[in-house]
């Protein structure tokens, strides 16, 4: 019986004390026509047998060269940043329901509220959402919610946005009838100014915009952000926090900033493990505060006037408010969130800035090599951040077929999401890509390119 | 009292072994304009002071790996180290989340395995593992129940019905899913009001939300009417699998009658909680929400040499979805945990967990109660938890729930649930899981006895309490007033 | 600068308070043709690139499949053990000197040596010494000062005993004059029980038997021991701590047990890692204990009665009695010790049991495997433990580099410390070897038996 | 207070997902009377049970994660961790230690580049990393001057000079040698006693071990001197490496005229402590004692191709070597972490320690001085330690060493080094390294400031301290007399 610390004694005195015959007894109020049958299920393995077969699964997917972006990047992590995390002290905690027992987490989540408001330049923060995708379906809720201007159920969002942010936003909106209205690009990867003035005098509750954008290009985010708020809407910006620390953060957006910032805090320290668990951010306006779905630590003091943390502003949650509630977000991401606080305490300002440029200058590097190949170009003129739309010659998903059989993860297609844009791949080089790294992805895609595809992709 | 990272900080201190080096002009290709002006006012600290601060700051939680938790409807369970070694594979963490399925056999593989264990274990058809957490779990059924009746044009279902008992995430999932909703009276059994449902539900009724064993920790007897009753109103009967922990192998929400259900596997299936996550919240369906489920779903392939290929389903596949829950594929790294916990458990080890949570809760429950505590259920058998209410000490001595839980802390336990359900007053709901041991057990009762005695003799103490902690109970009150939710270089309080 | 927390502002700060006008000045009192030039070394790297490098190194090492034992044995080790021991509470703490703010490492001990001491069937145990082998060393030094009896510095030792033992031994021996004296092998792989009556009679302080001894075989160590005592001789048992949970415990051979008790703990929860950091146990009876070298951990109380954990008995260490101390020894090997107590607890008797039984059962296994190929045999006769030598009929070496371009290590060679086993190889599977894993080594084997060497060994 | 592990087991439990399932009848070939009787008293535990036992243990611990630890000769710094996850990779965990060349390039090209390094860093001609810590270390250096006295017939050398002031490790590691020790007076300016050393020398001397800074916390600067007086004897010099931390890039030990040193990898290169070890001690000589390095070696070779090829030196290679120190290849972990410190560090790193560990000793005993301490020599510059003496404290107000130590702990913050080195009564040896900053620095020179005042006002609270420890201070008189060490099943104490 692992993990079940029972004696068959202790059983016996056990049962005794509650005058039960068996533990099967136990169940006897359970309708014996609903008793399930042995479950259809394996014999228990050994931790022995579970790591081998586990490990045999990891292997599989080891080893594979990263060169896909797109919302989720291959950062170096500082290995303090797990060793403390992990301490059973914060993974093995719950929720910090009783303060008094919980200042550890508590003063942590106040450290990361306090960091995240500071990198974002926002007023405040809460404690976490499921990831940038959810967190922008609340940021929606929210302003709709918060819009006091505005009686629209409607919000501008550009088409430069990650498509898998506003296909998990939309889910999680659809059901109270707000509806996405898309911006279109401009030739340039930006979301197209011409087409705002189609859209000025109508009534949204907010507009959305990401930066740097899904094809990692920047956006004209002050003029935007004063088109929207001469227009009454809120802005909710959607950033990735690495970038946050060498671009205008989202409290600095035209004259008044952004209402609403949220993201994904992969970047900080999260490991890529197939996107998640990570969490999602989400910053706003002091005025904005009880519109927050989610957590939010403060500040208080005990009868003696020490200080320590708590869980406050607990009305906005489901405990209290229930179907009144500003989410139904319970569990959060609190782990995650140690991670990214140890990270971003380890990394400080110049720490980010300086992962910001070097990922910069080696997406710059990865584009060197790879326009040096006959055929392939950067989609979009101008500055990229991070990735970069790349256009080839052949189709996209043979190529990245051909280079998986090299072990080389060669980017995003976006044929899927953008038909006009079917002969490019979304491509992007961390921090952590050498520059033989990248001379080993620009070589197989040549060899790709020149050579005629095989049934069978080989090396 | 302990400081906080920012008064640690002096400028121009930096980890520097920890940042890359390049020279800042690589920035200069991109617009003045859109830089930032001044950096984000981060701490500046040494990676010995960013490890010492957070080292010590961790000594400041209780956790399972550190005290008994018996946390009501959390299930605060040993999370084996295995698991965890399991999950924290290169292989698993290195990977991209859109590698495609070439480089992705063993992940998708292992998302396979746990897809058919939950259908195995629930009874359902098929199960879908994007919901991050039980409320996102929630969410997900609740949407489906919703494009159920959509798609069948059947358009004036616009109400839930909740027992009140009910964990605060069901109602508040039922509004985000554009629903009314009403709620369902217990009777003092612990029961559903069977009569008082029978008359809510109608042609406007698109579904309940239901646990069982349900909050009051006690099993649902009257399951079979009670989904007759939703069903032959045309609704549909959705399982809060927050509690599947006490019925794991013994009855299962398919067999039961449910049509949709999610579960908590950072209770049930041992994944830890990382001090408010993350969790998953996978979703299971029968039959007829099969066509809805979330996605992504991953399928199992036989190849041409009959071999297994794993992929993710296509969009085309599942036209009726109700679509994504997140930018990828959920908590992937806490499925690969939940897994890791099924193969260490398998058939008999699951079953056992039902049992033995089971026997813990009964024996506690009777413990207290010969202790002198009063069982809000006294006439049932408890699930894997159970209530006692603290009305009597609270009306007599002036003793409420939150104080038994505040000088609980003192003699090293972490306070059980305190307030919920919250029909119950100055309730506590106790739930000591499986993992814990006899002599754990019976050290609580024996914290419980001397705490009560202390009640009678000494209120004060206990409302004062906690009196062993880093800090004093917090004035909450004075907090949520003016909130501070940010450090702004203010000097630090006292 | 990094790990070193100062700012220019402080060092000016700090060096205008000592008066020093620069930190180079603080080395003044060096003579200044003594001060170094630069030294020639390379530029520091973040860690991200020494990750990187060390990530390639230890990738070039990955993925062997191990068939060896002779000393070091692939276990599998609970996830929980090194998790909890490298906590920096544990990792990251010095020797106890401070009792008080040391409690946690002390008590561990304390019940490491309680565990150890039960295991062996010993009145007490050490807080460890380096590993085996240089423990026997210590282990030899102590007989020859404890035994009161003899006046010999000449000891008695089985050639079935770990021949890198009695290497390590013989250097820590040989500067003070103490002479190992050989006792060759009967037919069968163990101690031969003629030679012993050429040594009756003579003066020796002791006598060393390994069990189960180097080839996997089982010494008659009870009739050696009765024999030995009956001589004068103390008796040194150097054992398995995992074959001693089914194995005869040195404190229950013969009559009177044996009088001290080494070995390494590696087989305890501490991976192979190319051999070290492991640590050394050394057990011995009441009756030896102020001639014990190492550390000791007594149970103490406070002024109010509340039990604690100290050094004691340090009166035999260097700090107090220097040149005449028992042992040189100072820092030992504690966190090993950390991970071993761990792994006891979690493993329990039963437990531990369970895995003697299941390598014993794997290693029968494995012996079936490799003689069903025509021409390798068991060269012993008679039940194995862990290990046996297997007789092939083509040099073990030139096998041994053809298995080893599969990945597969075969084992060791008898040849460097046993000419007359040249043609023999030392084989082990451990519980952690499957059937499958042992078919592969067999078909592996077969084929390089058949197949002509090649100059370049290939797959 | 905290119960012993025993004290929680009960018969029948087990954490049984770490039992492999073999039939016991697997051992029935085993002759039953080598078989053992009766199971040993291990504690019968849950992993729950195990994991939270040790996991509260570890908190009543000092540690340099948790506290400021300026315990003087143990250079208690920062112990990065990107170094513990270099060395911790499956590559190098699963490698056994016989793994041929072929297996094995990864590992041994690690090995030699730190030879590489060390041998640079010492200004050494050969370094062998066998030794297992500092005392192995000077085991081996001693044994090879030995090795090169008898290989030329110099058989009379039959003594070891030590400055009195010297570590215990060096007369008993010479004793072990079988070398008789003579101790050399230390003069009040913290130099050796040149006067003395130049009577002392003769034929029968085999050479002399120090520490340079000593142990007295000051560079000795009649080095050249010393060496002269030796070498024109036909000495050799013994260089204990254990301060190597104070000189890193500033002046080499093969260049101030030493024959042998060692290096306390765990002290200088950053490597943690474990609670007592593992360390790792390498060896570095100069050309005439190359012949007598411990085995194994690493040895590089160039391929025909002109790659580099990895692998240990044969026997043969090495006829004269003392020969080897341990089963395998020494703490080949805890050399892979240094390795990794060395790599983040490089040239100006190294040289940075040295730097700034020197400046904080500095700056602290002026600081201390200013406060009203007595140093013990307040002429002298420190060196990356220093030493106080507490003697007028003792004389005045009947304080002692320990109590001050004892009294730090309550102010969290691990004692320094006391009674150490023994010629200087009551004293503190203060290491504060290089990686603690300056407010670290400040608050203990304030701690000690407010423990200075207690003992002049009330002796007594430093004589009981600690006060806030999980025990006061412990009995370690009694403890020795009749010596508990061994848990028999006895009721536990009080
Ligand atoms: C009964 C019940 N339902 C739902 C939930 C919500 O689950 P989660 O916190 O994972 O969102 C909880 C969690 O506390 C619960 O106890
Ligand atoms: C000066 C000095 N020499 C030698 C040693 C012995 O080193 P180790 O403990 O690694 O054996 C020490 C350790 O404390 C020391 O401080």
């Amino acid at each position: 019986m692992p993990f079940i610390p029972h004696t068959e004694a202790e059983v016996g005195q056990m049962l005794a004390r509650i005058d039960a015959p068996s533990v099967a007894a136990l169940f006897e109020e359970i309708p014996s026509e609903l008793r399930a049958a042995p479950l259809d299920l394996h014999d228990g393995l050994n931790e022995m047998d579970m790591l081998r077969w586990m490990g045999a699964q990891a292997r599989k997917d080891e080893g594979t060269l990263c060169f896909a972006g797109a919302g989720c990047y291959d950062h170096h992590i500082p290995a303090a940043v797990w060793d403390i995390a992990t301490r059973g002290e914060f993974m093995t905690a719950y929720t910090p329901y009783q303060a008094e027992a919980s200042q550890g987490t508590l003063q942590l989540i106040y450290e990361y509220q306090s960091m995240m408001a500071h990198l974002m330049a926002m007023d405040l923060s809460n404690a976490s959402l499921y990831d940038g995708a959810s967190g922008l379906g609340e940021a929606l809720l929210m302003a709709v919610r918060g819009n006091r201007g505005s009686r629209s159920r409607r919000v501008l969002v550009a088409d430069s946005l990650n498509p898998r942010y506003r296909g998990a936003a939309q889910t999680i909106v659809g059901p109270q009838h707000i509806e996405l209205v898309p911006l279109a690009l401009d030739a340039s990867g930006v979301t197209d100014t011409e087409v705002l003035a189609e859209h000025e005098g109508l009534d949204f509750a907010a507009l959305v915009i990401q930066q740097p954008n899904y094809f990692g290009r920047l956006e004209s985010v002050h003029s935007l952000t004063d088109w929207a708020h001469a227009q009454g809407m809120l802005v909710i910006a959607v950033v990735n926090p690495i970038a946050a620390a060498v671009l205008a953060p989202p409290g600095e957006w035209g004259e008044n900033g952004a209402d609403i910032a949220v993201g994904d805090g992969q970047p900080l320290g999260i490991p890529m493990a197939s996107g998640g668990p990570s969490f999602g951010f989400m910053c706003c306006t002091e005025r904005l505060v009880r519109q927050m779905p989610g957590r939010l630590i403060g500040r208080a003091t005990d009868a003696r006037g020490t200080p320590g943390y708590t869980l406050v502003l607990q009305a906005r949650e489901q405990h209290i408010r229930r179907s009144k509630a500003t989410s139904n977000i319970c569990t959060n991401q609190g782990l995650l969130v140690t991670a990214a606080t140890i990270h971003m305490a380890l990394l400080g300002a110049t720490g980010l800035a300086q992962v910001a440029t070097a990922c910069h200058h080696a997406n710059n590097q990865l584009l060197r090599h790879l326009t040096a190949i006959p055929g392939v170009q950067v989609r979009f003129d101008g500055p990229h951040f991070h990735e970069a739309a790349v256009r080839l010659p052949v189709d996209p998903a043979t190529v990245l077929t051909q280079l998986a059989a090299e072990g080389i993860l060669g980017g995003v297609p976006l044929a899927p999401d953008y038909p006009g844009l079917s002969d490019c791949l979304l491509v992007c080089a961390t921090e952590m890509r050498t520059d033989a790294d990248m001379a080993r992805f620009a070589g197989a895609l040549a060899r790709t390119l020149t050579a005629p595809p095989r049934c069978q992709a080989g090396a | 009292m302990s400081k906080l990272i920012f008064e640690l900080s002096t400028e121009g201190r930096g980890a520097r072994a920890q940042w890359p080096q390049t020279p800042a002009e690589a920035l200069d290709d991109l617009p003045g304009e859109l830089r930032r002006r001044t950096p984000p006012a981060l701490p500046h600290l040494s990676e010995l002071q960013v490890v010492r601060h957070y080292t010590r700051l961790s000594q400041r939680n209780f956790s399972i790996d550190t005290h008994f938790y018996p946390l009501g409807s959390c299930t605060m369970k040993y999370n084996p180290r295995g698991a965890h070694r399991a999950a924290s594979q290169p292989g698993f963490l290195q990977r991209h989340p859109l590698a495609p399925p070439a480089l992705s056999q063993g992940v998708l593989g292992c998302l396979h395995r746990l897809q058919a264990i939950l259908e195995e274990v629930t009874g359902m058809r098929g199960v879908s593992l994007a919901p991050m957490a039980g409320a996102q779990g929630e969410f997900a059924g609740i949407a489906m129940i919703r494009a159920y009746h959509e798609a069948r044009g059947d358009h004036e279902r616009k109400e839930i019905l909740i027992p009140t008992a009910a964990h605060g995430t069901n109602p508040a999932t039922a509004s985000m899913c554009g629903y009314r909703v009403r709620e369902i009276p217990v009777t003092s059994g612990g029961d559903v009001d069977l009569e008082a449902l029978q008359q809510a539900v109608g042609p406007h009724t698109a579904g309940l939300m239901m646990t069982n064993p349900s909050t009051c920790g006690v099993f649902e007897t009257q399951i079979r009417a009670i989904a007759d009753t939703i069903h032959g109103a045309g609704g549909l009967l959705y399982y809060d699998g927050a509690n599947l922990n006490a019925i794991l192998g013994k009855v299962r929400p398919g067999d039961m009658g449910f049509d949709v259900i999610h579960m908590n596997l950072h209770k049930t299936f041992a994944t830890p909680h990382g001090g408010g996550g993350p969790g998953a919240g996978p979703v299971g369906v029968n039959e007829r929400l099969l066509p809805f489920l979330p996605r992504p779903l991953v399928v199992e392939d036989r190849t041409a040499d009959d071999g297994l290929h794993y992929r993710w389903a296509d969009k085309a596949e599942s036209p009726h979805s109700i679509g994504t829950l997140s930018a990828f594929g959920g908590n992937i790294g806490i499925l690969l945990r939940a897994l890791a916990y099924a193969l260490l458990l398998g058939r008999d080890g699951l079953l056992r967990v039902a049992e033995y949570a089971t026997l813990n809760a009964n024996y506690l429950a009777r413990a207290l109660e010969d202790a002198g505590f009063q069982l809000a259920f006294p006439q049932r058998r408890a699930s894997h938890e159970f209530i006692i209410t603290l009305q009597r000490e609270a009306r007599e001595w002036g003793v409420g729930a939150t104080d038994f839980a505040k000088r609980l802390l003192d003699h090293g336990v972490h306070a059980p649930t305190v307030h919920f359900p919250l029909l119950i007053p100055e309730c506590l709901l106790i739930e000591p899981t499986e993992t814990e041991d006899l002599a754990t057990l019976d050290a609580f009762v024996a914290a419980m006895q001397a705490t009560r005695r202390e009640a009678e003799a000494h209120p004060d103490r206990l409302h004062q309490a906690p009196h062993t902690m880093p800090i004093g109970r917090l004035d909450e009150v004075s907090a949520a007033r003016n909130p501070d939710l940010v450090w702004r270089g203010d000097p630090p309080m006292a």
